[in-house]
């Protein structure tokens, strides 16, 4: 374990957190969309974990924060899909560029 | 756990309460009448606006994770008056909606999410009361619920919110990483404005900027406020705004202390293209909410200004605004309410010789758009000369040039409106409307502070005396 | 007559007793009563301030009150007079009462226009008192919102445009005047490091140079917008023009002088060495707003286009007078401004009883009023003779003063300017009679007007008022000089005081 | 005499009437304004002889010299310390003189008026009007300051203005109203820069301070005034001839006489006091308020005397061809004008050589009583006839003897025939010229010669020429016209009066009394001087006599013969096409327009692009809130790399 | 080179595969289970780590919940077999460009720092103390973000519910060319 250190996680996470930037800057999909934030959380996550783990493991700090951001994620992605379901129904779409109904 | 659990956390656990009392409700299903339950609402929100003034109390609970001062307990009463002012205004139109409780629910949970933000003593608290904040208030954005404008409101706000904390909690990590804490306490000393705080305190920053709706990071304010119902669009252009701003005020400074120069760069830049950009969109609006938006946006960038100089002058100079903003805002968007209620009319066009028909809705309105645009001798004047003498105060005169000079623009938009109501001919002018007892209390409520928070320095010494 | 709240709370129970009456009559009736016993305690004011003065009271300021109002900031309600407030709330009051006069058969949203009318005057009346630069702008900026509503609601012709434009270039000026003001308060220092916007404690503190030549330009363009300064003053003809003839008469006669003023009071006065610095530039800007301006009214073919362009030139010798910063052009120049105040308000007044006749104020449709109405018809000779400069009239005196002002000023520079602006009076002559030859003298160009009916008692009584206050200033101007001159001598002593010396 | 404010009286009554029928005459007092009006001028005349009689002859001289006297005097406009606008009236020589010339014609006025104005729809605002120019006059003559006399100058300026615009429908009186005010005016920013100059060098504007300052030579007033130089000229010489400038606008020398011709559009009693008598004299009054200091600059009195003498010249000339009686008349008080212009120009300051002005006081004295005459007379004539034309009248001698006989007396006086006033003072002015420049000699010898010609054409023209009036074309309306006569008392008595003193003014004892420097001065007729003026007003006469006694061809051949020149007369020399051109073409065309061009698209224009530009701005970016979340995100996400760029690279 | 490494670099290249491939697959339905896969080897992260309890959070939430539910919404939003619409060329490249530098200047920045361990005693994450802490009010409690995110579950629930009831959207709502659709449909 002494070659793979904090480091290469946060490279791993910090990839991760950018393609899900990527993701969500590119797909049109909104359900895409959606996930690719759940990515983004995940490399946070890994973040908190992974710093927690290898710093400061006096506290749980970062591992809490874990917890609690994966809760989020699932109360946000609830009111997210419903909310674009809900869309759906009325747009019959779930591409992003298809609600633009309001703009400039 | 004592009795100070009680007196600090009063404004928390009294949301709770009428949430629970609210939840109650609904399963009882004793009262169906949407009437009674606004009532019942109004009144548990009234009593717990005044629950704020009883006592004041400093301290902290959980072990840090809740600390409350004498200027949060007075934040948190602004917002309690703000909402009570948005549930007295949004009556009308909650009179024959479906979903009245689940309404009071969400938005006192966005509430209680504020709350816990304003007294969070660590960015876990922060976090949480952040999107307990967020994420209720874009159901709220789609309330209206056969509106599809609505929902493409909530999409944005949902997808952008998430992505911003996203964003933000990146740099939540990466502080973490650098100082292995999140406690507000113990961070000041830790940031020391290494490389990777720098990049913290941008994806911070930036989170703040979107959630202030400050540009470049605003672009999603427009269409949210635009597609919500008016009610929803007030509570966010006016109470989550507030919020954000002392999270704002007690987060930035107290913590990056040490990176004061970088945030004030960054402040710099962003006071100027929120000012300017917000400024440059709102001339050219149609949709009155959407106008607000925009702004809203440039109020931002303006009370940005006060915070930007970073001392207790520029945070009471913020409070003050965001009062003076209550009232004033909340008296233009009462009288969109009623308008939009009973005629469905939300183009500046349809306001058209409004005043012809509605004289007192009329005032209403233009003294409102008059104390946005800082004109005196509405409250407004003296909230916006507050905030740019603050802004002043470090000596950044382009700052505060540009900040004048877009007062002048901001007063063409604000007079365009007052100009269609006035001057305009309209061969239909919306019909005369009233609104009900308790929007008329609302706008009265408005109005006076409109008018008398200007000239009585109280509540400006009041605040400054919190500091 | 010592509380000189009075005077600011008075117009302002009136505009509110104003929003309670019930019919236009109650209203007009509240509204003139008002004025006119403001009128009154405008002159008891005067009364006790000579009387004061006789007494041998020296202080810089008399009646001065202050209340703290924003102690954190510093921000005082800080009133007082001397003798130039003194003149210029009697100025005010004239054009007030007159203003309501003249507007007697406004028909459409009575109770606004006369609440609107009296918010105006409570702005200036409370600018002119002010000396917490603070309060001052607050009352600077009062006055913009209802000088919009005036023109766009009641005016005639772009009137959106022209209010958009007055409302949106008053505002700029009032914005470089926000920068002004506030640099100069974080400037000072009344120890403790506690700012202060005392006008009279400022003028006690030493700004620094370099501040005061970044700072002077913003105060002075910032007022002087207000006062129609080249190259802003396009408001002013598009403004006067559009807007209904009271609101003309105040935007005129009171609101351009709140700006010679704010240029005297708190740009010269408080940066004695900007002012110096800037002096050429000053008067380089005054004597092109008086060529180009008298030259481009000598195109107008719109009796109001032409009289908001004499206000144009005649402005500019208001700021010539400053620039020139010589005692006795500085008296000039406040001379200038009362006589201005009145002298335009008669003018107005004359125009819009004119156009309240004939429907047209183009110069060529109108012709032979003299005959038809000849009272209406001489009150537009009278204006135009003073305007012209007429000895016995207001206007003479002031000009001759800012004249013999600048001559003092030895170099060829100075005396250049003053030469043009000296010719500006034959340039004034020329427009002038050309307008009331073509539209008040020769034949009656339409028949229609042997029909016209002749002033009314209101809008008699408002002519006389002005003609007499014009008449009294040009015959008697030696009580003014009386009230002006030692508060000139300290603005003078202030100016003496900047190291760049004269 | 100190105290004697009573002389304030004597403006002061007339400014009373004036406020009394300006005010209420209308409407009140209409049918008996004319009778106020004579009635105060006239106790205001006797003062003005009262004071006349007792400053000349009870007061009399101090070491052989009469004072100045300042009646009263009071700070008006304190400017500083030094320097004010005082309100005051000075008693010496010339403005006694003139207080009584001024009240006296302007009695004969009012009293013509009576008559000549009967029944007109403004009778009361005439004589208000005919008040307030007395008034200004009065004021004018008695002015202590100079600036007081600037002031009431442009009163005078101004009530001219109103009286000749008294008939305001006629385009022409009103253009003619404009003209004369605004031409006046323009040569008045000439005195006021003159004012401002002197006062500027001595640092006072009263006037004995300002003659004392300025003629000492060791005072430092003086020194500084001459040293200081701008463009060759002293500071002195410029303010003298700039005071000279204004001077020659009201007294309608070239190029400023324009005006004068114009303003007979007034009613015909108003030419006779203002066009004539009074107004038109107050630049030689000026002048001669200043004379000590003139005295002591070549260079200006150069250009007074020049500039007289050119009027003179010119004016002559023109009077000849024009074919409207009053317009020759306005044409031959410029040339007289000129004549006391020049007179004080070729004069210096005191004892003998103050020659020249004595004359010219000389001059203006009996020219004020034989003009107004002249002018009267031609009022009762076109009274008669209703036209100004001459060639709609003729042969009217038997229809109006007394008209005819004074207007004749007038017509002698004028063309310096003995023993009529005029001989005594243009003798006096053609002296002093010889001594003192030949050249200008010539001038006044010449001109004096056209003048009888002129006159006398006109003369002829109106009461001889054609055979009867009563023969004229059209019957009925002559027969209406003979009917009408000469009109009533009021109109006949001042003639008569007039008559009388155009004979005896020129024994008056002026040069004993009206002096340079307030000594006596020794005049004597030099009748071998005299014989050539004389018979060349009567070659003139002759001349006149020759052509127009009775109506034939003979002026037409003359006019043909001399061509081009006639024409060029005729036309007054282009004068007034080329301030026509000048105003309408460079003054409005080119700097008015570009003025009103630049201000409505340039200046404003910046103003409008501006807010255009702020509104493109605002239409340029709203492709930045497309509607299209996605594109937010990539914004929000670019600001983010850009706050990372920024502060990571460039603001670390 | 030990076995762990070799699981570290499979897990990453997992997770990361993972990753992109559900961001940038043209089918819906496929992108759901890259993410599956992509949260999974986060899962076996968590399990390399030690942190089991969090590591069975990740199953239970993440690969039992939120990718249900989303897979479930792809069932109900009818296209899940459908190919996605292309994104926006540009917009992509964009993108591309731009995250690619930022992630290029984080991982600069994440590999300069000199991150310093704390030398306290340590605290296992396991079930037990994470229990013990979660419910605790005092020392390291964390109660109360505990109780506030069950609050936000109860509004998250709330919301949901009143959103996703069925109602008919009224045709004057809509614009006018999804009136038309809709009452084609």
């Amino acid at each position: 374990m002494n070659e793979i250190g904090l480091t290469h996680i946060l490279f791993v996470s910090t990839i991760l957190f950018f393609i899900g930037v990527y993701g969500f800057l590119t797909r049109r999909n909104m359900i895409s969309m959606l996930m690719s934030i759940e990515l983004i959380l995940n490399s946070v996550n890994i973040n908190f974990v992974a710093f927690n783990k290898y710093l400061y493991a006096d506290k749980l700090d970062g591992t809490f924060f874990t917890i609690f951001i994966i809760t989020i994620a699932a109360a946000e992605a609830s009111v997210a899909i419903a909310i674009i379901i809900h869309l759906y129904r009325n747009l019959k779409s779930v591409d992003i560029d298809d609600a633009d109904m309001m703009k400039f | 756990m004592s009795n100070d659990f009680f007196i600090l956390m009063r404004s928390e656990l009294g949301i709770m309460l009428i949430i629970f009392f609210l939840l109650f409700l609904k399963v009882w299903d004793g009262i169906t009448e949407n009437k009674k339950i606004l009532q019942i609402a109004n009144v548990l929100l009234l009593v717990n606006f005044m629950l704020g003034f009883i006592l004041n109390a400093n301290g902290e609970l959980f072990n840090g994770m809740f600390h409350t001062t004498n200027l949060i307990n007075f934040e948190k009463i602004i917002l309690n008056f703000g909402t009570l002012i948005i549930s007295l205004q949004a009556y009308d139109w909650l009179k024959n909606h479906k979903h009245v409780i689940e309404f009071y629910i969400l938005l006192l949970t966005t509430l209680l999410g504020m709350f816990f933000m304003l007294s969070s003593g660590n960015f876990l608290m922060f976090y949480l009361g952040l999107e307990l904040a967020s994420i209720p208030l874009a159901a709220l954005v789609n309330f209206d619920l056969e509106k599809i404008k609505s929902s493409e409101a909530a999409v944005k706000m949902i997808l952008s919110s998430a992505f911003a904390s996203c964003i933000m909690l990146f740099g939540i990590s990466m502080l973490y990483g650098t100082t292995g804490t999140l406690t507000f306490v113990e961070l000041p000393h830790l940031i020391t404005g290494g490389s990777l705080q720098v990049l913290s305190l941008i994806f911070v920053f930036t989170g703040f900027a979107f959630k202030l709706s400050a540009v470049p990071f605003h672009l999603w304010t427009a269409d949210v406020y635009e597609g919500s119902p008016v009610a929803v669009t007030s509570y966010l252009s006016v109470i989550s705004k507030a919020a954000m701003v002392f999270v704002f005020i007690s987060i930035l400074n107290p913590l990056f202390e040490n990176m004061q120069l970088m945030w004030y760069n960054m402040l710099f830049l962003t006071i100027v293209l929120t000012i300017t950009i917000g400024n440059l969109f709102a001339i050219r609006q149609q949709n009155i909410k959407r106008f607000l938006a925009f702004s809203s946006i440039s109020q931002v960038g303006f009370i940005l200004l006060g915070i930007s100089s970073n001392s207790t002058m520029g945070v009471t100079a913020s409070i003050y605004f965001l009062i003076v903003y209550i009232f004033s805002n909340l008296g233009a968007f009462s009288v969109i309410a009623i308008v939009s209620n009973e005629t469905g009319k939300e183009n500046i066009n349809d306001y058209k010789g409004f005043y012809k028909t509605n004289k007192f809705l009329g005032w209403v309105m233009a003294l409102s758009l008059f104390s946005l645009a800082g004109v005196p001798p509405t409250a407004g004047f003296f909230g916006k000369m507050f905030l740019v003498t603050a802004g002043a105060s470090k000596g950044n005169y382009i700052l505060i040039i540009i900040a004048a000079l877009n007062m002048v623009v901001s007063l063409y938009y604000y007079l365009r409106i007052v100009k269609a109501m006035f001057v305009d001919e309209n061969k239909e002018p919306i019909t005369k409307v009233t609104g009900s007892t308790s929007v008329q209390i609302a706008i009265i409520i408005c109005m006076a502070g409109v008018i008398l928070t200007g000239f009585a320095s109280v509540l400006y010494d009041y605040i400054n005396s919190l500091m | 007559m010592t509380n000189l709240t009075i005077l600011i709370l008075f117009p302002l129970i009136t505009a509110i007793a104003v929003l309670f009456c019930r019919n236009s009559a109650q209203i007009r009736w509240t509204a003139l009563a008002g004025s006119a016993i403001q009128l009154i305690l405008a002159s008891l004011l005067m009364h006790s301030y000579y009387a004061e003065r006789a007494a041998g009271n020296v202080s810089q300021m008399l009646f001065e009150s202050r209340t703290s109002w924003y102690s954190a900031l510093n921000i005082e309600y800080y009133i007082g007079v001397d003798g130039i407030s003194v003149i210029m709330i009697m100025m005010t009051a004239f054009v007030v009462l007159s203003g309501i006069l003249i507007s007697w058969k406004i028909e459409s949203l009575t109770k606004e226009f006369f609440f609107l009318l009296l918010l105006l005057s409570v702005g200036a009346y409370g600018f002119f008192i002010s000396l917490d630069l603070f309060t001052m702008f607050f009352f600077l900026e009062v006055a913009v919102i209802p000088k919009f509503l005036l023109i766009a609601i009641w005016g005639s012709g772009k009137k959106e445009y022209s209010a958009m434009k007055l409302a949106l270039m008053l505002m700029g000026g009032s914005a470089l005047v926000l920068v002004g003001l506030l640099v100069t308060y974080f400037k000072t220092d009344i120890g403790n490091g506690v700012h202060t916007f005392d006008l009279i404690k400022i003028s006690h503190q030493h700004i620094p140079l370099e501040t005061q030549k970044l700072i002077f330009p913003f105060l002075f363009v910032g007022f002087g917008v207000f006062t129609a300064l080249f190259p802003f003053h396009t408001w002013v003809p598009d403004g006067h023009s559009s807007a209904p003839t009271a609101a003309s008469m105040f935007l005129a006669g009171i609101s351009m002088k709140l700006g010679g003023y704010g240029c005297l009071r708190v740009a010269t006065y408080l940066m004695p060495e900007g002012a110096q610095y800037y002096s050429s530039v000053i008067v380089l800007l005054a004597t092109i707003a008086i060529i180009y301006g008298a030259f481009a009214t000598l195109m107008q073919k719109d009796l109001k286009y032409i009289n908001a362009y004499s206000s144009v030139s005649h402005c500019g010798f208001i700021l010539l007078g400053i620039g020139m910063l010589t005692k006795t052009a500085i008296i000039g120049a406040v001379l200038q401004m009362v006589s201005h105040g009145v002298m335009t308000a008669l003018f107005f007044g004359a125009i819009g009883m004119i156009y309240d006749r004939t429907h047209t104020r183009e110069v060529e449709k109108l012709g032979g009023l003299l005959k038809t109405i000849p009272f209406v018809a001489s009150v537009y000779i009278i204006a135009g003779l003073c305007s012209l400069g007429l000895p016995g009239f207001s206007g003479f005196v002031s000009e001759m003063t800012i004249f013999m002002g600048a001559w003092q000023r030895p170099d060829a520079f100075h005396r250049i300017a003053t030469i043009l602006a000296c010719a500006s009076i034959v340039v004034t002559a020329v427009y002038i009679l050309r307008a009331a030859g073509k539209a008040v003298m020769g034949p009656i160009t339409n028949s229609q007007y042997n029909e016209l009916t002749d002033a009314t008692w209101t809008e008699k009584s408002a002519s006389v008022l002005l003609t007499f206050a014009v008449l009294s200033i040009g015959l008697a101007p030696f009580w003014l000089i009386d009230l002006i001159t030692p508060d000139t001598q300290l603005i003078m002593e202030n100016l003496a005081r900047g190291v760049l010396g004269n | 005499m100190n105290g004697n404010f009573y002389i304030a009286l004597i403006p002061l009554l007339p400014l009373a009437t004036f406020v009394l029928l300006g005010l209420f005459g209308r409407k009140y007092l209409s049918s008996i304004s004319g009778i106020i009006g004579t009635l105060s001028l006239l106790i205001s005349t006797l003062i003005s002889i009262t004071t006349a009689y007792n400053y000349f002859l009870v007061d009399g001289k101090v070491n052989g010299v009469y004072q100045k006297i300042i009646a009263f005097n009071f700070t008006w406009l304190q400017f500083s310390p030094n320097v004010s606008i005082d309100l005051g009236a000075i008693l010496d020589p010339i403005s006694v003189m003139m207080l009584v010339v001024v009240t006296f014609v302007s009695l004969m006025v009012h009293i013509f008026s009576l008559g000549y104005m009967k029944g007109e729809e403004r009778f009361a605002t005439y004589y208000a009007f005919l008040s307030l120019f007395t008034f200004s006059m009065l004021g004018l003559v008695l002015s202590t300051n100079i600036f007081q006399i600037y002031m009431f100058w442009e009163l005078v300026g101004v009530s001219s203005f109103l009286l000749i615009g008294y008939y305001f429908e006629k385009p022409s009186a009103v253009a003619a109203s404009k003209k004369a005010f605004i031409v006046t005016r323009f040569a008045d920013l000439g005195f006021l820069i003159g004012i401002l100059i002197l006062a500027f060098n001595a640092e006072t504007l009263d006037f004995g301070t300002l003659i004392e300052r300025l003629t000492n030579p060791a005072s430092p007033y003086l020194i500084n005034a001459t040293t200081l130089s701008f463009f060759g000229m002293s500071a002195l010489t410029w303010g003298l001839v700039m005071v000279f400038l204004g001077g020659a606008g009201k007294s309608a020398m070239f190029p400023f006489h324009i005006w004068l011709p114009d303003a007979m559009e007034g009613p015909t009693p108003v030419s006779a006091l203002i066009h004539a008598a009074t107004m038109v004299v107050a630049g030689v009054y000026l002048v001669a308020r200043l004379f000590p200091i003139y005295s002591f600059d070549v260079t200006a009195l150069h250009v007074v005397m020049y500039v007289g003498a050119f009027s003179a010249l010119l004016a002559a000339v023109i009077a000849c061809t024009q074919t409207d009686i009053k317009r020759v008349l306005a044409y031959s008080t410029m040339s007289q004008i000129g004549y006391m212009m020049f007179s004080l120009g070729v004069s210096s300051y005191g004892g003998e050589n103050g020659l020249g002005y004595m004359a010219s006081m000389f001059h203006l004295f009996t020219h004020a009583f034989f003009k107004s005459l002249l002018f009267l007379g031609a009022g009762a004539v076109i009274h008669l006839v209703h036209s100004n034309e001459m060639k709609d009248m003729g042969g009217l001698r038997k229809l109006m003897p007394i008209t005819h006989i004074t207007f004749l007396i007038a017509c002698l006086a004028i063309a310096g025939i003995p023993p009529f006033a005029g001989f005594f003072s243009k003798e006096e002015i053609l002296l002093a010229a010889f001594h003192s420049n030949k050249l200008i000699y010539g001038v006044a010898l010449f001109t004096s010669g056209l003048t009888a010609f002129y006159m006398f054409r006109l003369y002829f023209t109106i009461f001889w020429s054609k055979p009867s009036y009563a023969n004229a074309s059209d019957g009925r309306e002559s027969h209406a016209h003979a009917e009408h006569g000469e009109g009533t008392s009021t109109m006949k008595i001042p003639l008569i009066i007039l008559g009388a003193c155009a004979i005896l003014a020129g024994f008056f004892p002026i040069a004993s009394l009206v002096t340079s420097d307030g000594a006596a001065l020794e005049t004597h007729i030099d009748i071998v001087f005299s014989i050539a003026p004389v018979l060349l007003a009567i070659g003139g006469i002759l001349l006149a006599m020759n052509l127009y006694k009775s109506e034939n061809d003979k002026p037409q051949k003359l006019a043909i013969s001399l061509g081009g020149f006639y024409t060029a007369a005729h036309k007054k020399f282009y004068m007034d096409e080329m301030y026509l051109f000048i105003t309408k073409n460079i003054i409005f065309n080119i700097i008015g327009k570009t003025a009103a061009w630049i201000d409505k698209n340039i200046v404003d224009g910046f103003m409008n692009f501006l807010a255009g530009f702020t509104a493109l701005i605002s239409e340029l970016i709203k492709g930045l809130q497309s509607g299209k979340l996605q594109q937010y995100a990539i914004y929000f996400f670019v600001g983010v790399i850009g706050f990372m760029l920024l502060f990571i690279y460039i603001w670390a | 080179m030990n076995s762990s490494t070799v699981i570290f670099y499979i897990l990453a290249a997992l997770i990361l595969g993972g990753g992109i491939m559900a961001v940038t697959a043209r089918k819906i339905f496929r992108s759901a289970i890259y993410l599956l896969f992509s949260l999974i080897g986060i899962a076996a992260l968590y399990f390399w780590m030690n942190i089991e309890f969090i590591a069975a959070v990740q199953i239970v939430v993440y690969v039992g919940g939120i990718v249900v539910l989303i897979i479930f919404s792809i069932f109900l939003t009818h296209d899940s077999g459908g190919e996605m619409p292309e994104p926006n060329l540009t917009r992509a490249l964009f993108a591309a460009f731009a995250t690619c530098f930022a992630c290029a200047l984080t991982i600069l920045y994440i590999s300069k720092q000199a991150f310093i361990a704390t030398q306290n005693v340590t605290i296992e994450p396991n079930v037990k103390n994470i229990g013990r802490q979660m419910l605790s009010t005092t020392d390291h409690g964390f109660m109360l973000p505990f109780e506030v995110v069950s609050m936000l579950l109860l509004a998250a629930l709330v919301g949901s519910i009143v959103i996703a009831l069925k109602t008919k959207p009224s045709p004057s709502n809509l614009p006018e060319g999804d009136a038309l659709e809709a009452e084609k449909k």
